[in-house]
């Protein structure tokens, strides 16, 4: 853990989401038009902190539990994750699982809380949440797995450092394409993105993610959107740690380098959404299961 | 003295023919008898180097009890129990005297390599006794009547009795007397037994016993 | 002593049918079994010796038979009194087809009990195989007229069935005797003498061929008798037909008599060194028994029929570990034992439910457990006993066994043992366990009300089934070693090794 | 390479290790035995009285804590051996106590205690109509015979105690014996039970390969090994619930009291895990190929068991799969420890295991957790179905809330025990595929089956929790539940508390459980493992602070705004009713529809006709696959294979004859024939 460890975990922390407003910029741009300012998430965050709350009758304190754990846990998997070469804040062998398995506490708690409010489309959202994710899972894991297949190494941390180009053994290449491909998937998949899922449709009934906070205002919104704002960072930062796999001899290069990665990524998202239109939900799982079929195709290039 | 055996070993074999092909009650019984006949003469004759008192003693009993004894307990259970004078056949009495030359071949076989140490009697003893013994088996397997069955028993045991004479085998009065006792109370038994049975079902042939099965 | 132990039943067999009052009978009938019991205990302290020039004599098996022979007429005795004070009077309506019969007179009944016991006392006791025979046969004589207890047609037909199929197997087994002493005569030149003590000194010098013969059909003779397939057909018919206290005795006792005698034939084959021979017989047998017995328990639904059944693939058990030597024939005789206290058990329960829900047919019992308690427990109890689950004896002996069968390496053996082991026990179980749980209501998958009694379950029909369950459990929790010793030196003379 | 932690081949003779200092340490053993005879006796006396229900609960208790003491010196290394004299052929009662035992003796004692308790109150209203002795007479056997399995040293003395086992656990089923499907349910348990305990006989057998069936002399014949670990496999696997021989468990277990459900599901069927890792100390060295047996074992029993339980919408049979869930995950720990040792990697064999055992533990804590809160939505709503329940948390908040506890420690989400076990397992995995070789392979399997699975649970439980606790209630029962008595709150909470302690104090459960640990995968990576574990538990402390300080900043936020009050948010819809809510079905239909297949999931649609539908309806059941495809066609061929033969038996005296006459005639020609 190193001073530069921290300060990505601040600018993540700060700049997460930023990450929103990109897309959101791109997409217009591309749409031709001019488009929300990049800070608008912010500006959305700083009017839900301010506002009271008003609770359903038939929630308990499960509903507002699972904002509040649901971003602790995105804080702390956040921690975990390294910046391409730049060390994470916690690095220790199979820390890649906790930080996942946190993920799977935060989609845990939103789901409760959606159901909680006994509401027909947040319960149709947590469901199409939970099949997701059950796909998603295995892709991800499996993906890191190949990684730490390629790097020898079992913490997150070592692994991206042991890829970064100089030390990184000549047949990683294929195996990163891989990885990268499928982590790209689970990205979309985790974050509610276009084709999986579509973030601002006006009709409950093709929301996933959109649907589960439908009952949810104020500070607890808040908490929700800054916390998956939170998880687009983390899986983008590792999306340019696999698929940017470079480390310049200073650590200051490496994070600035990354940084822009992260922002790249976003940007990509951007053009993604834009280029594509949402997919049918039955064709969902079999986009997640290509994923995990990535996912060990590398690990069987790894493994060879 | 051995023609005189074979020759009684042959008549054993005839009479078993006959049981096989005829098909009158009473003649049935009437040849189960004779064969006790036959099976004392055997014994004597088998013996007769060194008749003993004791052997004699049984042959002597063993004819009394089934050339007259059971034979006439048989007819009388047939007369109780208005037994129609027919024998009543599973298996056609042509075809039986066929089956009855096959289990001779059968004899014939098995006993070739049964060889009898020293044995006085003829070497066609040991195929006629054991066909005598299926032949009795035939009958209980291919007659209807109880009676018959009974009869057939009788058979069986008159083939294992030659056997045992035959051969004398040494074994001190009480075993033989036991045995006879023993195929009495047996018959006797039986014959009670026919008798409740043709009270139950006025009639004797045993194909209507068979209301006990899976 | 041995000649009491022979004479004390026999004379009071004789006694009854001259005593007209019913009490004093029944008296007699439960003082004759006391005092038969009394003998035999005493022969536990001092082994009297061979009588009658070696013919009578008590050597450990014989003792073991003796024993449980003994000990189960005691208690059918006691249940039999019972049995009788419920089945006096006139005529009784039929519970299947409804019509009316009578009983045979009781008195003829005693006696013919008194002479059963006399003669199975006789087989296990005369050490001489002629005379073994003769025994056999009287049982056959004296057990016919016990089955045709009621006077109806399906128990006279099971009457004549056993009758004629068991003398003509025991006609052969005659003929096996004849063959042994032909096969004996070439040993000692003025012919040999059938008591087992000059046939095992002489044994060696047996002519091979005459000897597998007279075995084979000593086989299939008391084997007809001991209810090894395929000869066993006679034995569904006579256990669902008799009285309950009968089953449990032909059961229990019967088949252990007719076993002692092939015990007694391997012995001498195992002396003249043939074991393997007789072994493999014995096995294929067994075998066959076991199998046959599991397919047929499968869809049985009456449950007498069933034990009859369980009594087939128990002697199949019994002939498999015999054959297979070893460990397996004290395994087997562990297991005569086990078996003959479980199964009487189970037959004078099956009585009880017979008397309280009128019907044989396993579908139309329900819910025993609520209506007869005690019943029930001991009906499950004797379930698990014959399944051999722990803590009967059963399971030991049955593991003994299968350990002498992997033990000799024959795995293909041990795996068709269990499999069959298996089937008969989800057999049973499928029989079982409906009748003993779930609801006694009427309509509910056709069960019928259990008929409740004033007293549900008088004393007399508990105790005797509870006394053998008790027994059995004992065996399974603590081998005693007087017991031990006995069942060890049997299996020697059988040709096992400990 | 030398593999880590083998003893050498024990000698045939039992060795002359000096017997260790018994007196004071077997004391608590035989207290414990002796608590529960003397109990189970009690209670069979006092029969239908209430009483019963005191002693027997007072009589689990009191051995629970001398099994925790008993158990907890021999785990922590003060071993004992107690030889009694007892007469049966091949036996000998010989108890003695390994960390190993200890360590189960520990979880059965803390279980069965904790369910005693709550099983007071739970048959009390049956008291003076049921028998309550005989009930708590099985129980406390079931206890004594399970503290007998995990110390016996003897197979005899092992078997009958595993038969008591199954026996007693068999009764305690048939409480409710009037409804049929317990019967048919105590039908299939006694089977397929029965079954197992035959191979374990032939694999004692094999085992002691003709020598003394004392557990210290037995080791297999050359070659035999791997015909006794497959023996094993099924032996055990039918009792633990291994995925092709699990069809007896959601049969049984939903059908006992609830208490029993527990002890079954959270102790009983983990003696087949015991019996597996005592017979691989039996067995010495493994090749590499037991390893991916139960790999592959562990795999499809886990995946298949969340899958199935995903399907069901009966709360307890929805419980009884995910017993062969863990029980599979349990298993993919043991393979990933058997690579390990197979392939000398030490740090994955510990973990592997020590994974494998912490899972007992904690499968033990929450799944027992969770079938007594589900015993306690029994006894209040009269209702397992889960379509008929709802909204509970406010009408049985303690209840609720210790659910809550449990559903996320078996997701094996962080910070609850349920993440330490799998984040062993992981680690192990992880390991393997960082190291390469043949043995990733195992890991990847083992990694990728854990991901799916952990997926699924958490949608398994989301269902579970969110329809019975969350929501509208969906009837009246529903309604009008209420948390039950104190003696039956209790044990729910004190679970519920150790699934927390457990989640945060990892790493002290692992260092207990390292000696356990070290027979079979070596002491050498214990400290690594504990290590290793800190971080994970310092992770849960610090998420435990962050959710703290947030909730926190938002009571400060809210402080002084309205906070109000109104019905949820239904995108404008009028009057939204508890009937508009997700039902567990229309919930789990994505992924049972995608599962269909291996599912057989039948579904009877009744769809809305006309302009003004009536009624429209649609209904899913998913049976056992295996038990209708599988067994259930096993048993039709032989019953007609039966039914086929029974000619042989017409009733005609004849035949029977004609029997005889051939068995002779067969057999004298076949010996005798021909040869001259």
């Amino acid at each position: 853990m190193t001073f530069l460890s921290v300060l990505h975990l601040l600018l993540a922390l700060a700049g997460a989401p930023l990450l929103a407003g990109i897309i959101h910029r791109v997409k217009a741009r591309t749409a031709g038009r001019r488009g929300p300012p990049l800070l608008q998430l912010y500006f959305d965050l700083g009017k839900l902190l301010k506002k009271g709350a008003v609770y359903s009758r038939t929630t308990t304190w499960v509903f507002k539990a699972g904002p509040i754990v649901g971003l602790a846990a995105a804080v702390l998997s956040l921690s975990l994750v390294p910046l391409g070469p730049v060390p994470a804040v916690a690095a220790f062998p199979g820390d890649l699982i906790l930080m996942v398995y946190l993920l799977g506490l935060m989609r845990f708690v939103t789901v409760l809380a959606a159901l909680d409010t006994g509401s027909a489309f947040e319960g149709l959202g947590a469901s199409r949440e939970v099949q997701f994710s059950a796909l998603a899972e295995p892709a991800l894991l499996l993906g890191l797995g190949a990684l730490a297949a390629t790097a020898r190494d079992m913490s997150l941390s070592g692994i991206f450092s042991g890829l970064s180009l100089p030390a990184a053994p000549p047949s990683a290449a294929p195996v990163l394409l891989l990885v990268s491909a499928a982590t790209f998937i689970v990205l979309l998949a985790e974050n509610a993105r276009i084709p999986i899922d579509d973030p601002n449709t006006h009709l409950e009934l093709t929301m996933v993610h959109e649907a589960m906070v439908l009952d949810h205002g104020g500070v607890d919104l808040a908490a929700i959107e800054y916390g998956s704002s939170l998880k687009l960072w983390i899986f983008a930062a590792l999306l340019s740690g696999v698929a940017l796999p470079v480390a310049t001899g200073s650590s200051a290069a490496d994070l600035l380098l990354h940084l822009a990665g992260v922002l790249a990524v976003a940007v990509a998202i951007g053009l993604v959404e834009s280029g594509m239109a949402r997919l049918r939900l039955l064709r969902v799982p079999q986009l997640l299961l290509a994923a995990s079929v990535l996912s060990l195709l590398a690990l069987a290039l790894a493994l060879r | 003295m051995a023609t005189l055996l074979d020759m009684l070993v042959v008549l054993l074999v005839l009479a078993n023919f006959r049981l096989l092909g005829s098909s009158r009650l009473l003649a049935c019984i009437r040849t189960v008898a004779a064969q006790a006949v036959l099976l004392g003469a055997t014994a004597v004759c088998a013996n007769w180097a060194h008749l003993e008192g004791e052997l004699v003693l049984i042959v002597c009993s063993s004819v009394a009890i089934k050339a007259v004894l059971l034979p006439w307990l048989l007819r009388r259970a047939a007369r109780e129990a208005a037994v129609t004078r027919e024998v009543e056949p599973l298996i056609g009495f042509s075809l039986s005297l066929l089956a009855g030359a096959g289990l001779l071949a059968v004899c014939l076989l098995i006993a070739a390599p049964l060889r009898v140490p020293g044995a006085p009697s003829s070497g066609l003893m040991i195929p006629a006794s054991l066909f005598t013994i299926l032949t009795g088996l035939f009958l209980i397997v291919a007659r209807k009547k109880a009676v018959t069955q009974v009869l057939g028993y009788l058979c069986m045991e008159n083939g294992i009795h030659a056997f045992g004479m035959a051969f004398a085998v040494r074994e001190p009065l009480l075993v033989g007397m036991a045995v006879l006792l023993d195929v009495l109370a047996a018959v006797l038994v039986m014959g009670i037994a026919i008798y409740h049975i043709s009270r139950e079902f006025d009639h004797i042939d045993t194909d209507r016993l068979t209301a006990l099965k899976e | 002593m041995i000649w009491a132990i022979l004479f004390v039943p026999a004379l009071c067999g004789c006694l009854c049918p001259v005593i007209r009052p019913s009490w004093p009978r029944r008296a007699l009938l439960l003082a004759a079994a006391a005092l038969q019991a009394a003998l035999v205990g005493s022969c536990w302290v001092r082994r009297p010796a061979d009588t009658a020039a070696g013919w009578l004599g008590l050597d450990a098996a014989g003792l073991l038979f003796l024993s449980l022979t003994t000990a189960l007429f005691l208690v059918t005795a006691v249940y039999a009194v019972g049995y009788f004070r419920q089945e006096a009077g006139a005529k009784r309506r039929d519970w299947e087809e409804g019509f009316l019969f009578t009983n045979r007179p009781e008195a003829m009944f005693t006696a013919c009990l008194l002479w059963f016991l006399a003669a199975m006392s006789l087989v296990s006791v005369s050490r001489h195989l002629g005379l073994l025979w003769a025994a056999v046969e009287a049982t056959t004589l004296a057990s016919a007229p016990l089955i045709y207890f009621h006077r109806h047609h399906r128990s006279l037909e099971a009457a004549w069935k056993y009758l004629l199929i068991c003398s003509v197997g025991i006609a052969l087994a005659m003929l096996g005797n004849f063959f042994l002493a032909v096969a004996g005569s070439a040993a000692s030149e003025d012919g040999l003498r059938l008591t087992l003590d000059s046939l095992l000194e002489s044994a060696a010098g047996l002519d091979p061929t005459w000897f597998k013969a007279a075995f084979i059909l000593c086989l299939v003779g008391y084997g007809t008798k001991m209810g090894l397939a395929p000869m066993h057909t006679w034995l569904p018919d006579a256990h669902s037909e008799a009285p309950s206290i009968v089953s449990a005795l032909l059961s229990g006792a019967l088949l252990n008599c007719a076993f002692l005698a092939l015990l007694r034939l391997h012995a001498v084959s195992c002396a003249a060194a043939l074991g393997d021979f007789s072994g493999s017989l014995l096995m294929l047998l067994g075998l066959l028994s076991m199998v046959l017995a599991a397919l047929f328990l499968i869809h049985q639904s009456d449950f007498k029929r069933m034990l009859a059944y369980s009594s087939v693939e128990n002697m199949g058990i019994l002939a498999l570990g015999v054959g297979s030597g070893g460990v397996a024939v004290f395994g087997s005789l562990f297991h005569a034992v086990n078996h003959s206290l479980v199964k009487a058990m189970l037959f004078l329960a099956a009585g009880n439910i017979l008397a309280a829900c009128h019907t044989k047919s396993s579908a139309e019992v329900r819910g025993l457990l609520r209506s007869h308690p005690v019943t029930a427990a001991l009906w499950l109890a004797g379930l698990l006993a014959v399944i051999g689950m722990p803590p009967f004896g059963a399971f030991f002996s049955e593991l003994v066994v299968l350990r002498g069968i992997v033990g000799a390496g024959r795995y293909a053996l041990a795996a068709v043992y269990l499999a069959a082991l298996g089937v008969t026990f989800v057999a049973m179980a499928r029989i079982v366990l409906p009748m003993v749980f779930g609801k006694g209501q009427a309509g509910d998958e056709g069960g019928r009300v259990p008929i409740r009694t004033a007293v549900p379950e008088p004393l007399w029909a508990i105790l005797p089934p509870l006394a053998l369950c008790l027994a059995a459990v004992a065996v399974g929790l603590h081998l005693p070693a007087w017991l031990n010793a006995v069942l060890q030196s049997a299996a020697a003379q059988a040709g096992g090794q400990p | 390479m030398r593999r880590p932690g083998w003893k050498r081949r024990r000698p045939r003779r039992p060795a002359h290790r000096p017997e260790p200092e018994n007196d004071h340490k077997v004391a608590t053993y035989i207290l414990l035995i002796a608590i529960l005879s003397a109990g189970a006796l009690a209670a069979l006396l006092l029969g239908r009285r209430a009483a019963a229900s005191a002693v027997g609960a007072l009589a689990s208790i009191a051995a629970g804590a001398c099994g925790l003491i008993s158990g907890g010196t021999a785990l922590a290394g003060a071993t004992w051996d107690l030889r009694l004299p007892w007469s049966v052929p091949m036996g000998s009662f010989h108890v003695a106590a390994d960390p190993l035992s200890g360590f189960f003796l520990c979880v059965i004692s803390l279980l069965c205690g904790l369910c005693g308790l709550y099983g007071w109150r739970y048959l009390a209203h049956h008291a003076g109509r049921r028998n309550l002795g005989a009930s708590w007479c099985f129980y406390l056997l079931l206890f004594a015979s399970m503290a007998v399995v995990v110390t016996a040293r003897n197979a005899v003395l092992f078997l009958v105690a595993w038969e008591a086992m199954s026996l007693s656990s068999l009764l305690l089923v048939m409480f409710e014996h009037e409804r049929p499907e317990v019967v048919r349910a105590g039908w299939t348990y006694l089977v397929a039970t029965h079954l197992g305990t035959a191979f374990l006989l032939v694999m004692f057998l094999l085992l002691a390969d003709g020598g003394s069936l004392e557990f210290d002399t037995l080791a297999p014949a050359e070659g035999a090994g791997g015909a006794v670990f497959l023996l094993a496999m099924v032996g055990f696997g039918t009792k633990a619930g291994f995925l092709p021989l699990h069809v007896w468990l959601p049969e049984a277990h939903p059908a006992a009291p609830s208490h029993v459900s527990a002890v079954m599901s959270g102790v009983m069927i983990k003696t087949g895990i015991y019996g597996l890792l005592r017979t691989l100390l039996l067995l010495g060295p493994p090749p590499a190929w037991w390893g991916f047996a139960l790999l592959g074992v562990g795999a499809a029993s886990g995946v298949f068991g969340v899958l199935l339980a995903l399907a069901q919408h009966d709360l307890k049979r929805l419980l009884a799969y995910h017993s062969v869930e863990n029980i599979g995950i349990i298993a993919l720990g043991m393979g990933v420890g058997l690579l390990g040792v197979s392939s000398g990697n030490h740090l994955m064999a510990a973990l592997g295991f020590t994974g494998a055992l912490l899972h007992v533990l904690n499968h033990a804590v929450f799944k027992g957790l969770l079938f007594l809160a589900a015993g306690s939505v029994l006894h209040a709503t009269a209702t397992g179905e889960l379509d008929r329940l709802g909204g509970l948390l406010k009408r049985m908040p303690a209840t609720g809330g210790a659910f809550l506890v449990g559903s996320a420690a078996i997701s094996g989400l962080p910070p609850l025990n349920g993440f330490v076990s799998e984040f062993c397992m992981y680690a192990g995995a992880l390991s393997a595929i960082a190291a390469g070789g043949a043995a990733a392979w195992g890991g990847v399997v083992a990694a990728g089956s854990l991901a799916l699975i952990s997926g699924l649970a958490l949608a398994c439980f989301s269902k579970a929790f969110g329809i019975v606790f969350l929501g509208e209630p969906r009837s009246e029962s529903a309604e009008a539940a209420h948390d039950p008595p104190l003696s039956m709150r209790l044990p729910v909470q004190l679970l519920a508390g150790l699934c927390v302690a457990l989640g945060l104090c990892g790493p002290l459960a692992a260092a207990a459980a390292a000696p356990a640990v070290a027979g079979i995968a070596g002491g050498r990576a214990a400290p690594a493992v504990v290590e290793l574990l800190w971080w994970v538990s310092g992770a849960a402390l610090l998420l435990g602070a962050l959710v703290a300080a947030l909730a926190l900043c938002r009571r400060r936020l809210l402080r002084g705004r309205t906070v109000g009050e109104g019905p949820t948010w239904d995108c404008g819809y009028a009057a939204p009713g508890a009937r508009m809510q997700y039902t567990a079905s229309s919930y789990a239909m994505p992924i049972v529809k995608m599962f269909r297949g291996v599912l057989g999931t039948t579904e009877h649609l009744q769809r809305p006709e006309g302009l003004l539908p009536r009624s429209a309806s649609v209904r899913t059941h998913t049976g056992d696959p295996l038990l209708e495809r599988a067994y259930r066609p096993a048993f039709a061929a032989v019953a007609w294979l039966a039914a086929r033969l029974r000619w042989l038996q017409r009733g005609r005296n004849q035949l029977y004859v004609l029997y005889i006459a051939l068995a002779v005639l067969a057999l004298l020609v076949f010996e005798l024939g021909g040869r001259p």
